[in-house]
């Protein structure tokens, strides 16, 4: 199978505390993996890593075949690699439509362009109003993001990541807060790309349900290591997997 | 070595100086992170009022109280009025604490007039005797006496309260500290008060030391207690205190040996410690990741 | 709106900003002025910092200014049948609004005369207009050299003392064979140039600069600076100070008097003798000090001012009379006529009464030669500042500056 | 008949000039865990942040234990003993996990030691990061300080705004688990998503749609009335 | 398509305002009062470069007095060792402006990296190493007596110099105003916004620093150009602290991230000075004016929270939300 990113010996530590441990781990091309794991475990910050919020303190990154480990976020995103944030992270004084249309001409590679008026570039307020609509927040589109509801920015950031049109989405409890009448048109939304099959998706989720829907693998981290990596099914039935993380409510929790 | 005892003691000296007069911008600035352009004209103030109570009373020490009476009234004028409504905005603050400086140095020359004026030590701190070769100036020793007396009190209240906890907590989310029951507004207004009342006596401390106060010497020393917060990093008490020794240890030194730079070494020691260890060198804060 | 004088409501304290030729102001002069209504004002713009760090400088020049029109107009406030009118604008020692206020004067005021200012970059900032307009400057009390120096141009006179001035008569004051002198200075051009033109005058008469210190403008701190004094063992320390972070409580904790080194400097205005008591018995110059000079015009100041103003003329008071006094002197000459080419010529060479006893404007550079006071500042009975008592007076002749433009 | 702890009547609230809240109206029993629902943007943090004073209501009241608290400010309300976890958590940032804990204190009796025992017990990740800046937690271990900090005092009412957001399985369950233990001396007004926990521990319920109550009723039925929760909740 | 309409609408008006400006000394001729606007339009330029940091890009800068300083040396300093022809005033125009942009340039590589009060101090401290060289480099700058020099005549004549600066002040208000509606000046607001959210995005967020501190950086010495070429004079004070405050005032009073903001700012500022200190005349009780100065500043503040032009526009965009809130609350009730 090919790989879209792989790691070796991935480690980093903030002070004493080694929050991803020696993680080598290869990401199939064109498949959906989700990461699990207890509060704490790394997950994030694996995110962090791959994206390159965070320098590793050990170990490397591949892209692609590539060598990224050393490339700043910048870079890597405009080498095809998204993510959204599990901490609400969006432009909190623009309009909802300008936080997307700035991700679309991000992705058109409009950069340095001082000369003309930014509304020449029509269609990127048009792209950006179709991705609004795709994620149900096109009523939303001239309130100013600060003024969101929690699920509303949820869904905000969703949509930039879907604007920046990447081959690797790392989403990051994109459904923590929303509320469960929409979730499912979120799901929708990630169903239809995984569907497509020319991109590739990680996805930290705590959501049971959500996670045995859609994967094609999942891994678990645990204390920064990786404690699993197998088909969802496997997975649930991994013991130590019941006991650290699912608790009492695996059974159950499938409504 | 009597030169080196010499310089180095009156470099400290000047340096608690400093401290004094930035120690009150260290709660205001470095811990509530109020930008507060008229700390300036809160020390004008405790000079100018210390100085004339003083001189009504004969007595140094019922100046100091002056002093620090007027500071607390100032203080607690200056948040109701004019940091209240701004915290958290520091374009705001930069405006209105500027508008509010002009108006207390304008209005110090309406209550004392505008002339400078003197303003000596009480007899038994006057003067200076000699140790060797070395002439000791008496009123240097007692600021030095102040300045750890000052850092003592403020580093004890601190570390033994949960003050200093809530002013930061209370920075960072307002909202959320008052939704654990605690009155922010009333612990604002407290500090804010305290740390006027620390700029008044810095400045009534700081008149007999040269000699002279005048309406514009909050204008003066306002920015310098910025520059040693700044080095000594945001909201740090003790960096404070490092920082106002360490400038005023390099102000004597280069004074001395490098005369031609010293009208720039506040500037270059500032731009220093900025490019090599912007967080200051004592900073608590900034550690967040945001 | 600032060129029509409201009237001036009698018995403040001077702190209008202007007043005008209202007849009020000199009861005696009450004939005369209908038939002057009826003539062309002679205006006059004064520049001062009426506001700001100097503002006690410029209130200063403003009431000698006044005393001074009512003292050479003996109190008519016209001169060859033409009224005076007098309008202050506030520089607030700014180069950039002095340099608006003269075009304000200049332009909507057509004033015939500018004085000022406070400060020597108001000043400099604006003599190029007294020449594009071709109207009289007299500069006062600015003291930078350059403006009679390299900046000079015909129209500017200054009845000002500048800084040359100043140095020769510190010089005068203590320099002599083979005495040894240290400097101290703030490291401006200001403390450079008054040390250089120290430096030339004291070596002049005999005496050795041994060392030139000069701390920064602001500085806190001079102990560094007073150690190296000290081993330096001069004689004298001389030292140029302007700015309020002086240094003479420092140089008295280290005791330089006790380790028989003798403090001198030029004399300030009150205020900031108050500030010298560390200092008495220090020997210096001064430009003025009330009860030195020994003329009536300085009689009548002081008893103008005790009645007006209910106090004593202080430092720049009686440079803003001199300013008023060389005006309306000038204008008696040309016999009202202001155009100011004609009046270059009365100028030039032109000597007045002042306060200061007799001026005289030179004529390669306009400045005004004058007496200077070499003093000793001495405790007094009943004043809680160190009183300067007079050596002996230098002579215009003696304290002439090097002419440089 | 149970005691009405807290009684939401006919609040409205604007945010500049967007009325969020209309007509707002719910009661709250001592002793139950009342569960308000709806979906984004419904206005149920809104509803949680008037009760703590920390949005105005411009009309319409909250009376808490027979006292009117609308117009009071948000310190006094939280000294009458209602806790509150905010939908964002609120941790401040730059303090360690027990500055966060001692800002939130209002007591340092034994009592509170005790509750501190029992709560770093159900979050053992508090204590192990003790020392660590709230800012550089995890997310789901912010969460836990955020409801930690709730629990340390004695309160009469919590307001809980979705805490199970970002929680492993296993540590939603031990929250439930507290709120169920805590139920005996805490009443508890909970906002939730996760439907399962919210069945599972409400007593009662109202659903909010466009800053309007829309429906209210007990728990137990909801669970087995799938045309409402259909209707209302999108669930299937 | 209605938003375009209105920007179209807005230039007319700015256009049709600056024409009528230009026709203002040919009918008033009070030359002092050109001078005060000649001073309005440099300092409004001042302002909006100003403004291109504080407002657009969200950096606070104590340190902007060192740009316009730069301009006003670079061009006396030609002028004072030259003819006061046309052609040495364009070249220390140019000498000017390409200073200030090698220093802006090197100054910003080296500070930009540092975030908020940081940078601030930091270009504090370059700002003061500058004054203190321009004190001490006599030869070439005069020391704290200042550079006096001549221009060409011709724009010694106040309704020349009014109009050059006129005409510079609109031609740089239109280009930034292109520049801050381009799509690169929406990447200077999200950096504004959020840094780390912008780099995610794929933007490269120091290049942009840069570049926007090298215009603010010309803007800024092209002001001091001005400001120098209409007094004819200047000294080591063009570098003090309070210049950079002037224009920090000025931007926030006018309402930062507007560029309309400044120029109001500039002169709501310059002409209540002016107003306030005149009033000293008028009667002894306002000769502590700067008082009232001083309160003007407090008053904003209460008043106009976002600065003149950003409160403006706020009450504009929340008339508009009501209204459309409105309509919509009519749609919900004829919905339901
Ligand atoms: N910037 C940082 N500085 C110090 N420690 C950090 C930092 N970021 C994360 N950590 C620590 O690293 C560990 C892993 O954090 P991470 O955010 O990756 O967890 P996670 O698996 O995403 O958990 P959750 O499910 O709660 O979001 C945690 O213990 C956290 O405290
Ligand atoms: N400051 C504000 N200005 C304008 N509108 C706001 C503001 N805060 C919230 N809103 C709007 O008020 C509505 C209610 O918000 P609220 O946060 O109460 O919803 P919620 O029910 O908690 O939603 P969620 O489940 O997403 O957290 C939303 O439509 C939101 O966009
Ligand atoms: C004596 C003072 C009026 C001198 C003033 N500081 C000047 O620059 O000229
Ligand atoms: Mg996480
Ligand atoms: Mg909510």
């Amino acid at each position: 199978m090919e790989h879209i990113i792989e790691t070796n010996n991935l480690s980093i530590a903030f002070g004493g505390h080694v929050a991803v441990d020696s993680l080598s781990v290869k990401i199939p091309k064109n498949k959906f993996t989700s990461v699990i794991g207890p509060n704490g475990a790394g997950k994030t910050t694996f995110f962090n890593l791959l994206s390159g919020q965070l320098r590793p303190t050990n170990g490397e990154i591949f892209y692609k075949g590539e060598n990224i480990t050393k490339k700043s976020s910048t870079e890597r995103t405009r080498m095809g690699i998204g993510r959204s944030f599990q901490i609400t992270n969006v432009f909190p004084n623009l309009t909802v439509l300008e936080n997307v249309r700035l991700a679309v001409q991000s992705n058109e590679k409009i950069r340095y362009q001082m000369m003309f008026h930014f509304k020449k570039y029509k269609k990127f307020e048009e792209k950006a109003m179709e991705l609004l609509e795709l994620v149900l927040l096109e009523t939303k589109a001239d309130s100013v993001a600060i003024n969101l509801a929690h699920g509303e920015k949820r869904k905000l950031e969703i949509a930039m990541l879907l604007a920046l049109e990447t081959d690797l989405l790392l989403l990051d409890e994109p459904t923590a807060g929303m509320s469960l009448e929409e979730v499912p048109a979120i799901l929708e939304v990630i169903k239809k790309i995984k569907e497509k099959g020319d991109r590739t998706i990680v996805l930290i989720e705590h959501k049971m349900d959500m996670i045995l829907d859609l994967s094609d693998q999942v891994m678990v981290l645990f204390n920064g290591q990786l404690l699993a990596q197998d088909s969802p099914s496997e997975i649930m039935e991994n013991k130590t997997v019941q006991s650290a993380y699912l608790g009492g409510l695996h059974d159950e929790n499938s409504a | 070595m009597d030169l080196i005892f010499s310089l180095t003691l009156n470099g400290l000296a000047t340096g608690m100086l400093f401290f004094l007069l930035a120690a009150g911008l260290t709660l205001i600035f470095g811990l509530m992170d109020v930008l507060n352009f008229a700390h300036g004209g809160l020390f004008a103030w405790g000079a100018f009022t210390g100085v004339w109570i003083y001189g009504l009373s004969g007595n140094f020490f019922v100046g100091i109280l002056g002093a620090i009476v007027a500071g607390l009234v100032l203080g607690a004028i200056t948040e109701y009025l004019i940091i209240k409504p701004v915290y958290g905005n520091h374009i705001q603050q930069i405006l209105i604490t500027l508008g509010f400086m002009l108006v207390l140095t304008e209005m110090l020359k309406v209550v004392y007039g505008p002339n400078q004026r003197a303003a000596q030590p009480p007899e038994y701190l006057d003067g200076s005797f000699t140790i060797g070769d070395v002439t000791i100036i008496k009123y240097r020793l007692f600021i030095i006496l102040m300045g750890i007396i000052i850092f003592a009190l403020t580093s004890y209240v601190l570390k033994k309260t949960k003050i200093g906890l809530i002013v930061r907590a209370g920075v960072m989310n307002k909202e959320m500290v008052q939704a654990l029951g605690i009155n922010i507004r009333l612990i604002f207004l407290a500090v804010f008060m305290v740390g006027s009342a620390m700029a008044a006596l810095g400045g009534f401390l700081f008149a007999p030391y040269s000699g002279v106060i005048y309406a514009e010497i909050g204008l003066d020393y306002g920015i310098f207690a910025f520059i040693v917060v700044v080095i000594g990093g945001m909201g740090s008490l003790s960096g404070s205190l490092m920082a106002a020794l360490l400038v005023g240890l390099a102000q004597a030194y280069m004074q001395y040996y490098v005369p031609s730079l010293a009208l720039a070494v506040n500037m270059l020691l500032m731009a220093a410690v900025l490019l090599f260890r912007p967080q200051g060198l004592f900073s608590v804060k900034g550690v967040s990741t945001k | 709106a600032a060129c029509n004088s409201e009237d001036t409501s009698g018995g403040d304290n001077g702190n209008d900003q202007e007043q005008g030729s209202d007849s009020e102001q000199g009861d005696d002069g009450s004939e005369g002025s209908d038939d002057s209504a009826s003539k062309e004002p002679i205006k006059i713009g004064v520049l001062a910092s009426l506001s700001g760090a100097l503002e006690v400088y410029g209130k200063q020049t403003q009431q000698g200014f006044d005393l001074g029109i009512e003292y050479a107009t003996d109190g008519t406030m016209e001169v060859a049948g033409r009224p005076i009118e007098i309008i202050y604008e506030d520089t607030e020692t700014t180069p950039q609004v002095a340099r608006q206020k003269a075009l304000k004067l200049l332009e909507e005021d057509k004033v015939d005369f500018l004085v000022g200012s406070s400060s020597s970059g108001d000043t400099l900032a604006v003599v190029d207009l007294a020449q594009e307009y071709e109207k009289i400057m007299i500069v006062e009390p600015a003291v930078a050299d350059s403006i009679t120096g390299e900046n000079f141009n015909e129209y500017i006179f200054r009845t000002a003392r500048n800084s040359s001035q100043d140095a020769v008569a510190g010089a005068a004051a203590i320099a002599d064979e083979g005495v040894k002198i240290a400097t101290l200075a703030p490291d401006s051009a200001f403390g450079r140039d008054g040390i250089s033109a120290f430096k030339e005058a004291a070596e002049g008469l005999g005496a050795e600069i041994v060392l030139e210190e000069y701390p920064p403008a602001d500085a806190t701190d001079f102990t560094a600076n007073i150690q190296k004094i000290i081993q330096a063992e001069p004689d004298y320390l001389f030292v140029v100070w302007a700015g309020a972070n002086t240094p003479w409580n420092q140089i008295a904790d280290m005791d330089l008097q006790g380790k028989g080194i003798k403090i001198s400097t030029g004399a300030p205005d009150i205020a900031a003798l108050s500030t010298m008591q560390p200092l008495v018995g220090m020997e210096g110059f001064t430009v003025y000090y009330h009860d030195l000079p020994d003329n009536e015009v300085n009689d009548w100041l002081v008893q103008k001012m005790e009645e007006k103003h209910g106090t004593v003329p202080d430092l720049f008071t009686p440079g803003g009379m001199s300013a008023a006094i060389s005006i309306v002197e000038a204008l008696k000459q040309s016999e009202g006529d202001a155009t100011g080419s004609k009046l270059i010529d009365i100028m030039e060479g032109m000597s007045f009464e002042t306060p200061k006893g007799t001026m005289t404007f030179r004529p390669e550079d306009h400045q005004a030669l004058q007496s200077l006071y070499s003093i000793t500042l001495e405790e007094k009975e009943g004043f809680d500042y160190p009183v300067p008592v007079l050596n002996r007076v230098l002579s215009p002749e003696e304290t002439a500056p090097p002419i440089r433009n | 008949m149970m005691k009405t702890l807290l009684k939401v009547d006919e609040i409205n609230t604007y945010i500049d000039q967007f009325h969020i809240l209309q007509n707002v109206s719910f009661e709250v029993k001592t002793g139950e865990v009342t569960v308000l629902l709806g979906r984004n943007g419904a206005g149920k943090t809104t509803t949680l942040r008037t009760i703590m004073g920390l949005n105005s209501a411009s009309s319409g009241s909250v009376v808490y234990k027979d006292e009117d608290i609308t117009k009071q400010n948000t310190h006094h309300i939280a000294r009458k003993g209602i806790g509150y976890v905010p939908e964002d958590q609120g941790i401040f940032a730059d303090l360690t996990v027990g500055e966060n804990m001692r800002v939130a204190m209002q007591k340092e009796d034994d009592a509170t030691k005790e509750r501190m025992d029992w709560v770093l017990n159900m979050f053992p990740d508090l204590k192990k990061f003790w020392n660590k800046a709230g800012g550089q937690l995890s997310g789901g271990q912010k969460q836990m300080l955020s409801i930690a900090r709730a629990y340390i005092n004695e309160n009469d009412l919590l307001l809980i705004d979705e805490p199970s957001k970002g929680l492993a399985p296993i540590i939603v369950e031990k929250v439930m688990e507290s709120i169920q233990e805590m139920k005996e001396k805490t009443t508890i007004v909970l906002v939730e998503q996760n439907f399962y926990m919210a069945s599972s521990i409400g007593d009662s319920f109202y659903i909010l749609d466009d800053g309007m109550t829309v429906h209210s009723g007990k728990m137990n039925e909801l669970k087995d009335d799938e045309v409402l929760k259909k209707k209302y909740l999108g669930i299937a | 398509m209605r938003q375009l309409g209105k920007v179209q609408i807005s230039t007319w008006v700015y256009l049709l305002f600056g024409c009528l400006l230009a026709v203002v000394p040919f009918v008033y001729d009070n030359l002092s009062m050109l001078f005060l606007i000649i001073q309005i339009f440099i300092f409004g330029i001042f302002a909006m470069s100003y403004d291109l940091l504080l407002g657009y890009t969200g950096i606070v800068s104590f340190g902007h007095a060192m740009f316009f300083g730069v301009g006003a040396y670079g061009v006396s300093i030609v002028l004072e060792r030259n003819e006061p022809t046309l052609f040495f005033l364009i070249l220390g125009i140019l000498v000017a402006l390409g200073a200030a942009a090698i220093i802006s340039f090197i100054a910003g590589v080296l500070t930009l990296r540092l975030k908020s009060h940081f940078y601030a101090m930091l270009t504090l401290a370059l700002a003061g190493l500058f004054l203190v060289a321009a004190e001490k480099m006599r030869s070439l700058t005069g020391g704290s007596d200042g550079l006096i020099f001549t221009i060409p005549d011709f724009f010694k004549d106040r309704t020349n110099m009014y109009l050059l600066a006129l005409i510079s002040l609109v031609v740089i208000f239109f280009s930034l105003r292109r520049l801050t509606n381009s799509p690169l000046g929406r990447v200077l607001v999200a950096i504004r916004e959020n840094e780390q959210r912008t780099m995610s995005l794929g933007y490269k967020i120091f290049p942009y620093k840069v570049i926007i501190s090298v215009i603010s950086g010309v803007v800024a010495a092209f002001g001091g150009v001005l400001y120098a070429l209409s007094i004819r004079f200047i000294d080591t004070t063009v570098f003090a602290v309070d210049v950079t405050l002037d224009a920090l005032l000025m931007t926030i009073i006018g309402g930062v991230g507007t560029l309309i903001g400044p120029i109001i700012g500039a002169g709501l500022i310059e002409y209540a000075h002016h107003f306030l200190s005149e009033l000293s005349d008028v009667h002894w009780i306002f000769e502590r004016w700067i008082i009232l100065f001083g309160i003007v500043y407090i008053l904003v503040v209460i008043f106009f929270p976002m600065g003149i032009a950003g409160s403006i526009k706020n009450m504009y965009m929340k008339r508009k939300h009501k209204k459309e809130a409105k309509v919509q609350q009519k749609d919900n009730q004829i919905a339901s």
